[in-house]
């Protein structure tokens, strides 16, 4: 009964926005070969529609929160038959999602449908995964040209979107389950993208493997909720079950359940999200990732891949939000925030000993969703939800020029300190471009990040979780250090390696090696038309273009929820109502600019520090700081200590993967062999037979063995018996007669 | 139901016609090798086209609750046994699923006649294997279910025996006396079975339906003893945990046609007979065993996956996971949930697709490779790109990534196995559901190391640079591999050396099979639709 | 003084003689003295008349049989009681009968070939047969007792027909004395159960012992009675003759001896069991069980350890019959009708499977002239037929269905359970594991010939004269037929009047 | 009554031809310890008979008279065949299928 106003036909379908790149998917794996751009032109068109769609369909989202938001629509509501939650300064009211389904499957009276479930927060997300994966495609149109494969590549690129894009606008766990692993999948596929080499093909395995593991929560984290909502889902006959995100979210928050399983249900959710977003301690799979193509790692690490686990808390958010006491006075930790804050420092400090610059760029994603984690946890959902918002923009564009470097400064190498520096004279864009992004991700004063990340941090403080308010702002300070680091070294200072042209050949071969991007491109690397030999030089507009296009926006797009001017459009847009029924009542900070004060002394703090530093260390004039992690113990200590990761890719690696692998399974299935079989094998088939099998293990005897030993207890009566056999007739008598006596004697006996 | 009983001969013709194709070919001299291939395919043709006209007239929706095509004439009565003989939901997908596989299995057979030939006796085996099998599935009397049971038996013994690898010997025996003993309990136990029903009702019959109705009233002990009994025959054959050693050596050593068909649908057997026989039977029985045969699942799903990571040999990984892959199914019979049983039949479908089609890959590289020692090899990617792929394909598939065909098999169980008994409102029998939620995390963790052992297998056989010794022959990377190559166009460039990509029969022996995980994968409701009413029915002992 | 006796017993009558009923025996009968004739007159090259002419008298016999079965109406006894034709009697005769036809097909080459006295031979298969079917019949000690020793002479000389060959002789030297032993034994019982109720008419004895608690005289004579006829159906600890005579004999001999003869034993048993002294049952009752037990056991081990195939079958016959005597170890209880049925059946099932298992084996040894189970390797490569049949045979034997033998196990279980008592329930599990054993050799015999290269590494195809196929394609049908539908088999046979009768009515 | 001794020398003659059967090793010998037997046989039945006097057992004993006769024919001939072929006719022999 909703007019055309409130909705229309983007949002109605807006479920064909994941279905136009899977269907592109389909085209490029079968047509893809012989199409004159090798299946590209598939991959680019999809996503652009889907950005088209996208795109309508915000517009219509946003016309709706607004008929909404003004007061006529209550009669509307009553359709709906829900109570009108009060209204919260600044937040629209309870405007309801468009859900659209078709049955899926139905199994033992539980009916799972398939469809959209867009609110806000759908949108923004649908909207940002458009964008950026378009701008990847185009970019990567240039970046893998001439790559073996190519047309692979595209396949996976779409195919990973249209993942991601059925997640965000899943309208039940089963579906977003469904995109969630399909990313898992075709990140397995881009990150392997150069599998001859032993190290890319096991990246790829880590990466599925340590999301896999998360995955354990997400499937019995379903579960339980599942069956917690179902009472509930149906009671609200509008054919949601308890795998509905809607219905989940109103049951956790309605209160008729034991706060039992919503703890259980959303502590193992969340072990879903730490492993998908990269949180502490399942963050390790993330640098390794890098070994994928740069476009995927600026995909995989802005808007998609690592943000799911924070979409899901986002998602769900009102049910973490009871099930682990958010906002509850009193209670200054809790799971997410805590998680969430380890993250933030110790990303950061990683992001430090860095050498390849896309580690150090991966790094300061982990640390970043940390804040998002951290935002989610204290209870400031709006704010980093927008986190989110900001952050794919400037991140991805942080990534591209990582790429771009790499493509045309540094002859496809990406360690800083070998093939890097003075690179700002030479390429112009792309160091405007990461200037720019680098601002933003500091949270320099007007830049998009300060809207988000101050946000997150005020808020932490505005809730009482005075912890991880210290924690944000060190975070900060630590973010602006390491990223001064990362500009000097790739940008400024001295070219050095590659950026300086030099090509003598162990290099190259040194640099083949480091990067089997270039092994695979062998056989086109000469004719490329620009091709590192020329030296360093600005990339061609394919790659610039959606460099500057993410520039712009990586400062422009804080405007968009910039509490310091009063501008709250996206709240308006995302935040659902905080009524209490379909969301928790949460209670934003007022901005004021005296609370930003600390972040923004921190920042400039850790801009000045970090910079000293680096003219020390890494500058033309030798001098006593360079070299102190060398000299000092403590120092050198924490510089392992931090170069090996903490050692937790040995602890998951040597110990506990290797571990399982071989001593466990071995030992298993030596008992299978020697123990479980012999077992068996004597029970059933006899002694004899594990005899020769373990000690003649020859086919023939084994064999017979078995034949024989059906009667192994058998065998020893037989022989017993067979004496008897003597072929003597008179002993046959003997046994014949006496035998009739023994029996004859002892039936005469009982019977007198 | 009249209308049903006008389409009754399609049951006994699908399940008997390949006889006929037998009996044809026992006059046909053996050297006539074409002939008898021709032959065995067009019946097999024949049964399936039966088979398809079966699923046209089947009446789906609630009606695949009940039996249709439903046959009940006098056979034995000197033993209180009749021919009865049906279909419903929960029989109709692997009746099909045994036919069409037993087809495409022919059809690779068409040059991949394992040594030492023979094509004759093979492709007989085979068609006596399918009647067996599809017979087991329509079979609704107990007497009956055990004659087809046992004709599966020798002629599966043989397939290992005679064209099996190099310890066949050994493996036929242990699968042979394993089954054997098995078969023997369960014989013993449905005759107790009788007898405990007939003390009570003289006119008792062996039929399943009447079985139902009056197993219930059996004291809980006597059918806790029952259960037993069927239990072993059963666990033996699907093989849950401590029964299992058989299957390792039976798929390793069977010929590449023998493991697909022992995979796809001989495991089953003993699956279906939990649901069908002996869980609506002795219902009070399978509440007190399902916590064990739930603890004996999730054990088996944890220990076939170790096991797997410790082989070095690919088929015999193979084999191993399917101990894990069947664990997922007995989890989700051990719920006595609806959910849980359209899972596990779902998961039964779903794991005769999935591993049969890694059996034909493994038989395949075996084929090209004549090794499957996985340290030996590697690159499969580089010198056959579709072959790599399908085998990438089929391993996602059977890790249970969603939008395959092995997910929904697993997920489910998964979840149901968080309150079974759901629908057990007629005996109060304790219940602990807590042991079961552990099942739940266990099994979840079984998923993880799924993927481990399946990527690890991939990336072992399929990724890096092939090894020197196959390097030089097959052919170098043509510029254009990947993905694209995989399921892709059949357009088959003959390369002249022994290692060569998918051949056309493969293609066509495949397609099915790759068509289907994908298609269940996506639309999973064209299973679950038929079997969600029949396994209600099945579970209406407990009230549910 | 014997006149006096013949005083004593009365002025003379004549016996009402229905010839309808005896017609079979008539026709054998005269088909004996035909053939014995023909034999004398035809050259030696024409001496495969003898062979066909045996056929048809056989043939010719069962067509009287089938007539009685057809008109079937009440049983006719002849002789007061002392010989009668019921249903037991007329399927147990069809089955001799085509046992014995059976075997002439096996024999023809096999005697023709190795060149003895065709036409004695067949007269004395003949005779056997027609003990046998007198057998069935006789309701009396005596009569029993001359039908016993008229199916047993002629085996006697069969047994050792090779005159050259020492193992033949010995083999019918034992059987010989071993059999006389044992009869005698059996006929000093006799004379003791006569001595007692001063009767020889089963039925009149089972009155007597039915009216009487049993003492010892009656138990010492039942226990020499059965341990007569356990010595021919080779029941363990009676047995020792079997394998030795078996692997001696003749092939198409040992076929008769391990089929026709064991089921001779057995009908005289069932007469005896459940006419003679039902009501004992407490005395032969647990006598069955250690019979039963000891000889499905004892079968079963010692054939796993055999090498020579006719010697392995023979234990693989020695342990059928035990689950043979398994029935009877209830027959005293209420499943008595259930246990002769199963009796019955089990006598059908294993005739034609075991008969089947001979002819591929005379087939077979036709190409390869060795006893030993390992010449059977490699038949897949050349004698893929006689192999699946082989196949058939041998999974019949294990009880592996479709195949007769899976039922008449099933029914013998059946039976023990249906009686519910302790010695039914202890004997179904000492079954239920042999089944199991069983399979040890019958598998290995299988293995070898799927999965063994011949040993001689000669595969020239078998070429199996047609007797012999006819001979395999009755058999073969028949365990089919016995394992898919039994029921065509048994629609007849209502052997409610034996049972009836052992009730004591 | 007189039935007794008849009936005790049966028994004695049973157990003597029995003592035959197992103890001697001629096969002649053996042959006539069954003839023993049977005859033992016959005493009992001609006894009974005469007890009650009823011809069965007269009749009974004239079958097995005519069929040891036989007995001992197809008997002899046996031994004749092993003598021809061995020259000798000690059955311990005889022994040559075993096992």
């Amino acid at each position: 009964m909703l007019g055309a106003a409130e909705t229309g036909w983007f949002l109605e379908h807006a479920y064909l926005i994941p279905i136009i790149p899977a269907v592109a998917f389909a085209l490029i794996l079968f047509f893809g070969k012989r199409m004159p751009m090798k299946g590209s032109e598939f991959g680019v068109a999809s996503m652009a529609a889907s950005l088209v769609l996208a795109a309508g369909t915000a517009y219509q989202w946003i016309q709706r929160v607004d008929f909404f938001a003004g007061g006529e629509h209550v009669g509307a509501l009553a359709g709906f038959g829900r109570a009108f939650g009060l209204r919260e300064e600044g937040s629209a009211g309870f405007v309801e999602p468009v859900v659209r389904k078709v049955v899926w499957w139905q199994s033992g009276g539980v009916e799972i449908g398939l469809g959209q479930h867009i609110d806000g927060l759908a949108v923004m997300a649908l909207l940002l995964v458009a964008f950026i994966s378009t701008l990847v495609q185009i970019y990567s149109l240039e970046y893998l040209r001439g790559d073996r494969r190519y047309t692979h590549f595209f396949a996976a690129l779409t195919l990973f979107s249209a993942g991601m894009l059925a997640m965000v606008l899943a309208e039940n766990m089963v579906q977003l389950i469904l995109g969630w692993e399909i990313m898992g999948l075709c990140s397995f596929m881009l990150i392997g993208h150069w599998w001859e080499e032993e190290a890319n093909a096991f990246a790829a395995l880590k990466a599925f493997w340590t999301v896999r593991v998360g995955d354990i929560g997400l499937m019995v984290g379903t579960g339980i909720v599942f069956f917690g909502a179902s009472a509930y889902a149906k009671s609200l006959n509008n054919g949601s079950s308890g795998f509905s995100i809607a219905a989940i979210n109103e049951w956790a928050l309605n209160g008729t359940h034991s706060h039992a399983i919503l703890l259980w249900g959303s502590v193992a959710l969340f072990i879903a999200c730490i492993g998908k977003s990269g949180q502490f301690p399942l963050h390790t799979w993330l640098p390794d990732a890098m070994a994928g193509p740069t476009p995927v790692s600026s995909l995989l690490h802005s808007s998609t891949m690592v943000v799911a686990g924070v979409f899901l808390v986002a998602r769900l958010y009102p049910l973490f939000h009871t099930g682990l006491d958010i906002n509850v006075a009193g209670q200054h930790f809790n799971l997410i925030a805590v998680i969430g804050g380890i993250t933030i420092i110790i990303a950061a400090a990683l992001a430090f000993v860095q050498n390849d610059i896309k580690k150090v760029l991966a790094y300061s994603t982990v640390s970043q969703l940390g804040y998002m984690m951290m935002g989610l946890g204290v209870g400031a959902w709006t704010p980093a939800v927008f986190h989110i918002f900001t952050h794919a923009f400037f991140k991805c564009c942080l990534f591209l020029c990582a790429g771009s470097v790499s493509h045309s400064g540094s002859h496809h190498s990406f360690d800083m300190k070998q093939d890097m520096g003075g690179l700002a004279k030479k390429m112009p864009i792309t160091t405007a471009c990461w200037i720019v992004s680098t601002a933003a991700l500091c949270g320099v004063p007007l830049f998009s990040g300060f809207f988000s990340k101050d946000e997150i941090i005020d808020n932490a403080h505005h809730n009482g979780y005075t912890v991880f308010f210290i924690i944000g702002l060190i975070g900060v300070f630590m973010t602006t250090a390491y990223m001064t680091r990362a500009t000097y070294l790739t940008f400024f200072g001295k070219a050095r390696g590659a950026a300086a042209g030099e090509h003598h050949d162990e290099h190259a071969e040194a640099v083949v090696h480091a990067d089997p991007h270039l092994a695979a491109q062998d056989e086109h690397a000469l004719d490329d038309a620009h091709d590192a030999h020329a030296g360093p030089h600005e990339s061609p507009a394919l790659i610039t273009v959606p460099l500057i296009i993410l520039a712009v926006l990586a400062f422009a797009s804080g405007f968009l929820n910039a509490a310091a001017f009063k501008i709250e459009k996206f709240t308006e847009w995302v935040q659902p109502a905080l009524d209490g029924i379909h969301f928790p009542e949460l209670h934003s900070a007022e901005f004021k600019w005296a609370n930003s004060i600390p972040s923004i002394l921190l920042l400039l703090a850790g801009f000045v520090v970090s910079l000293g530093v680096c003219v020390a260390i890494y500058g033309e004039k030798a001098n006593p700081v360079r070299g102190l992690t060398d000299r000092v113990a403590p120092l050198r200590w924490g510089h392992t200590f931090l170069v090996n990761k903490y050692y937790l890719d040995f602890l998951y690696e040597k110990i506990i993967a290797r571990g399982i692998a071989h001593p466990i399974s071995k030992a298993i299935y030596w008992t299978n062999q020697n123990v479980l079989d012999r077992v068996v094998n004597e029970a059933g088939i006899g002694a004899r037979l594990f005899g020769n099998w373990v000690y003649r293990n020859i086919d023939q005897r084994v064999v017979d063995g078995a034949v024989d030993g059906a009667g192994a207890a058998a065998r020893g009566s037989g022989g017993a018996l067979q004496p008897v056999q003597s072929g003597k007739v008179n002993q046959y008598g003997a046994l014949l007669f006496g035998f009739a006596a023994v029996g004859a004697l002892v039936l005469v006996i009982v019977n007198f | 139901m009249d209308v049903l009983r006008n389409q009754q001969w399609l049951l006994p013709v699908g399940t008997f016609l390949p006889l006929a194709g037998v009996l044809v070919m026992m006059f046909v001299p053996k050297t006539k090798e074409l002939l008898h291939k021709q032959i065995a395919l067009l019946t097999m043709l024949a049964t399936v086209v039966i088979g398809i006209f079966t699923a046209g007239y089947y009446a789906y929706g609630n009606a695949s609750g009940k039996l249709q095509f439903f046959i009940d004439t006098e056979w034995i009565p000197v033993i209180h046994s009749r021919f009865t003989v049906g279909l419903d939901g929960l029989s109709l997908p692997l009746y099909l699923l045994s036919m069409v596989v037993t087809l495409l299995v022919m059809v690779y057979s068409w040059d991949h006649v394992p040594a030492p030939g023979n094509p004759k006796m093979f492709l007989i085996l085979m068609l006596v294997l399918q009647t067996g099998m599809a017979g087991t599935f329509i079979a609704q009397d107990l007497i009956l279910f055990f004659v087809f049971f046992e004709l599966v038996l020798l002629p599966m013994y043989f397939m290992i025996g005679v064209w099996g690898g190099e310890q066949r010997q050994y493996a036929s025996l242990k699968f042979f006396l394993y089954t054997m003993f098995g078969s023997a309990l369960m014989l013993v136990s449905f005759l107790a079975l009788f007898w405990q029903v007939q003390q009570r009702h003289p006119d008792a019959v062996f039929s399943i339906p009447y079985l139902i109705q009056h197993g219930g009233e059996l004291p809980r002990a006597v059918q806790i003893w029952i259960f037993s009994g069927m239990f072993i025959g059963f666990a033996v054959k699907v093989p849950m945990f401590p029964f299992h050693t058989w299957l390792p050596d039976a798929h390793t050593q069977a010929p590449t046609q023998g493991s697909v068909i022992l995979a796809a649908i001989l495991l089953k057997l003993g699956t279906y007979g939990f649901i069908r026989i002996a869980i609506p039977i002795l219902p009070r029985a399978a509440i007190a065993w399902s916590p064990w045969i739930g603890g004996l699942a999730v054990v088996g799903i944890i220990y076939g996956a170790l096991g797997c990571l410790a082989q070095t040999d690919m088929k015999r990984l193979i084999a191993f996971s399917s101990v894990a892959h069947m664990g997922f199914v007995m989890l989700g019979i051990a719920t006595l949930t609806p959910l849980g049983i359209n899972a596990a039949v779902f998961g039964m479908v779903a794991h005769g697709l999935i591993t049969g089609m890694l059996f034909f890959i493994a038989g395949s590289a075996k084929d090209r490779y004549h090794t499957l020692e996985i340290k030996r090899l590697g690159g499969m990617l580089k010198q056959m790109p579709k072959l790599g792929w399908i085998l990438g394909f089929c391993a996602m598939a059977s890790l249970g990534l969603p939008g395959l065909a092995g997910f929904w098999g697993e997920f489910p169980a998964i979840v149901s196995a968080y309150n079974p008994f759901s629908g057990n409102s007629i005996y109060p029998d304790g219940v602990n559901h807590n042991t079961f939620r552990v099942y739940m995390v266990i099994a979840a963790v079984g998923t993880v190391l799924a993927a481990g052992y399946l990527l690890w297998l991939f990336q072992r056989v399929a990724f890096g640079e092939p090894k020197d010794e196959f390097a030089n022959h097959g052919h170098a990377m043509d510029g254009h591999g990947g993905l694209a190559h995989s399921v892709g166009a059949a357009a088959n460039d003959e390369h002249h050396s022994d290692i060569q990509d998918v051949k056309l029969t493969e293609w066509i022996a495949w397609t099915p099979f790759l068509l289907a995980i994908v298609v269940f994968g996506i639309y999973p409701n064209l299973l679950f639709k038929i079997i969600d009413p029949a396994s209600q029915v099945a579970l209406k002992a407990f009230g549910g | 003084m014997l006149s006096s006796l013949l005083g004593a017993a009365g002025e003379f009558v004549r016996p009402r003689i229905d010839y309808h009923a005896l017609a079979p025996e008539l026709i054998l009968a005269a088909g004996i003295c035909v053939v014995l004739m023909v034999d004398l007159f035809v050259s030696e090259a024409k001496r495969w008349i003898t062979a066909t002419l045996s056929g048809l008298f056989l043939i010719g016999s069962a067509i009287p049989v089938v007539t009685l079965a057809v008109i079937g109406d009440d049983t006719r006894s002849m002789f007061d009681g002392r010989y009668v034709i019921d249903q037991f009697s007329l399927i147990m005769k069809a089955m001799f009968l085509v046992i014995g036809y059976v075997v002439v097909l096996l024999s023809t080459n096999e005697v023709e070939e190795g060149g003895y006295h065709q036409g004695e031979y067949y007269v004395l298969l003949l005779s056997a047969v027609l003990g046998m079917i007198m057998m069935t019949s006789a309701r009396d000690l005596v009569s029993v007792f001359v039908a016993f020793e008229f199916l047993s002479i002629p085996t006697y000389m069969l047994a050792a027909w090779r005159k050259r060959d020492a193992k033949s002789n010995e083999a019918g030297v034992k059987y010989f004395l071993l059999g006389v032993f044992a009869s005698a034994v059996m006929l000093y019982g006799m004379s003791l159960l006569y001595g007692v109720t001063s009767s020889t008419r089963l039925t009149d004895i089972g009155a007597y012992l039915a009216d009487h608690d049993t003492t010892a005289v009656i138990a010492l004579a039942i226990v020499f009675i059965v341990v007569g006829f356990g010595f021919k159906v080779s029941a363990v600890p009676f047995h020792s003759w079997a394998p030795d005579t078996y692997e001696g004999a003749p092939t198409p001999v040992t076929a008769f001896l391990s089929v026709a003869s064991k089921a001779g034993g057995f009908t005289a048993l069932v007469s005896m069991v459940y006419l003679c002294f039902p009501s004992a049952k407490d005395v032969w009752q647990p006598f069955m069980f250690v019979l039963a037990a000891l000889t499905m056991t004892a079968g079963n081990v010692l054939a796993l350890r055999q090498t020579n195939i006719v010697r392995m079958l023979a234990y693989s016959s020695i342990s059928q019959g035990g689950f043979i005597l398994m029935p009877f170890v209830v027959a005293g209880t209420k499943a008595a009708e259930t246990s002769l049925k199963t009796i019955v059946v089990y006598l059908l099932v294993y005739a034609s499977t075991n008969l089947g298992v001979f002819a591929v084996v005379i087939a077979v040894t036709r190409k390869t002239r060795s006893g030993l189970i390992t010449s059977m390797g490699g038949m897949l490569t050349y004698a893929p037929g006689l192999t699946a049949l082989m196949t058939f045979f041998l999974a019949s034997l294990a009880g592996i269905p479709p195949f007769g033998g899976w039922f008449a196990k099933v029914n013998a279980f059946r039976a023990v359970l249906e009686a519910g008592t302790g010695l039914g329930y202890a004997i179904a599990i000492i079954g239920a594991v042999n089944t199991v054993i069983a399979f040890g050799y019958y598998g290995n015999l299988m293995r070898e010939m799927w999965m063994k290269p011949a040993p001689d590494g000669d595969n020239t195809p078998v070429r199996t004269p047609p007797s012999l196929l006819a001979a395999m394609g009755i058999t073969g049908a028949a365990t089919l037929v016995l394992g898919i539908l039994p029921q065509l088999v048994l629609r007849f046979g209502d052997l409610n009047d034996l049972v009836h009768t052992a009730a004591g009515k | 009554m007189l039935i007794n001794q008849f009936l005790i020398l049966g028994a004695l003659l049973f157990c003597i031809g029995v003592y035959g059967v197992i103890a001697r090793k001629n096969a002649v010998l053996v042959l006539l310890s069954i003839e023993l037997i049977l005859n033992a046989v016959n005493l009992n039945l001609l006894a009974f008979a005469l007890r009650d006097n009823n011809p069965d057992g007269q009749v009974f004993a004239l079958y097995v008279l005519a069929i040891a006769a036989a007995e001992v024919g197809v008997g002899l001939g046996l031994v004749l065949l092993i003598f021809r072929n061995k020259k000798t006719i000690a059955l311990d022999e005889l022994s040559e299928m075993k096992g």
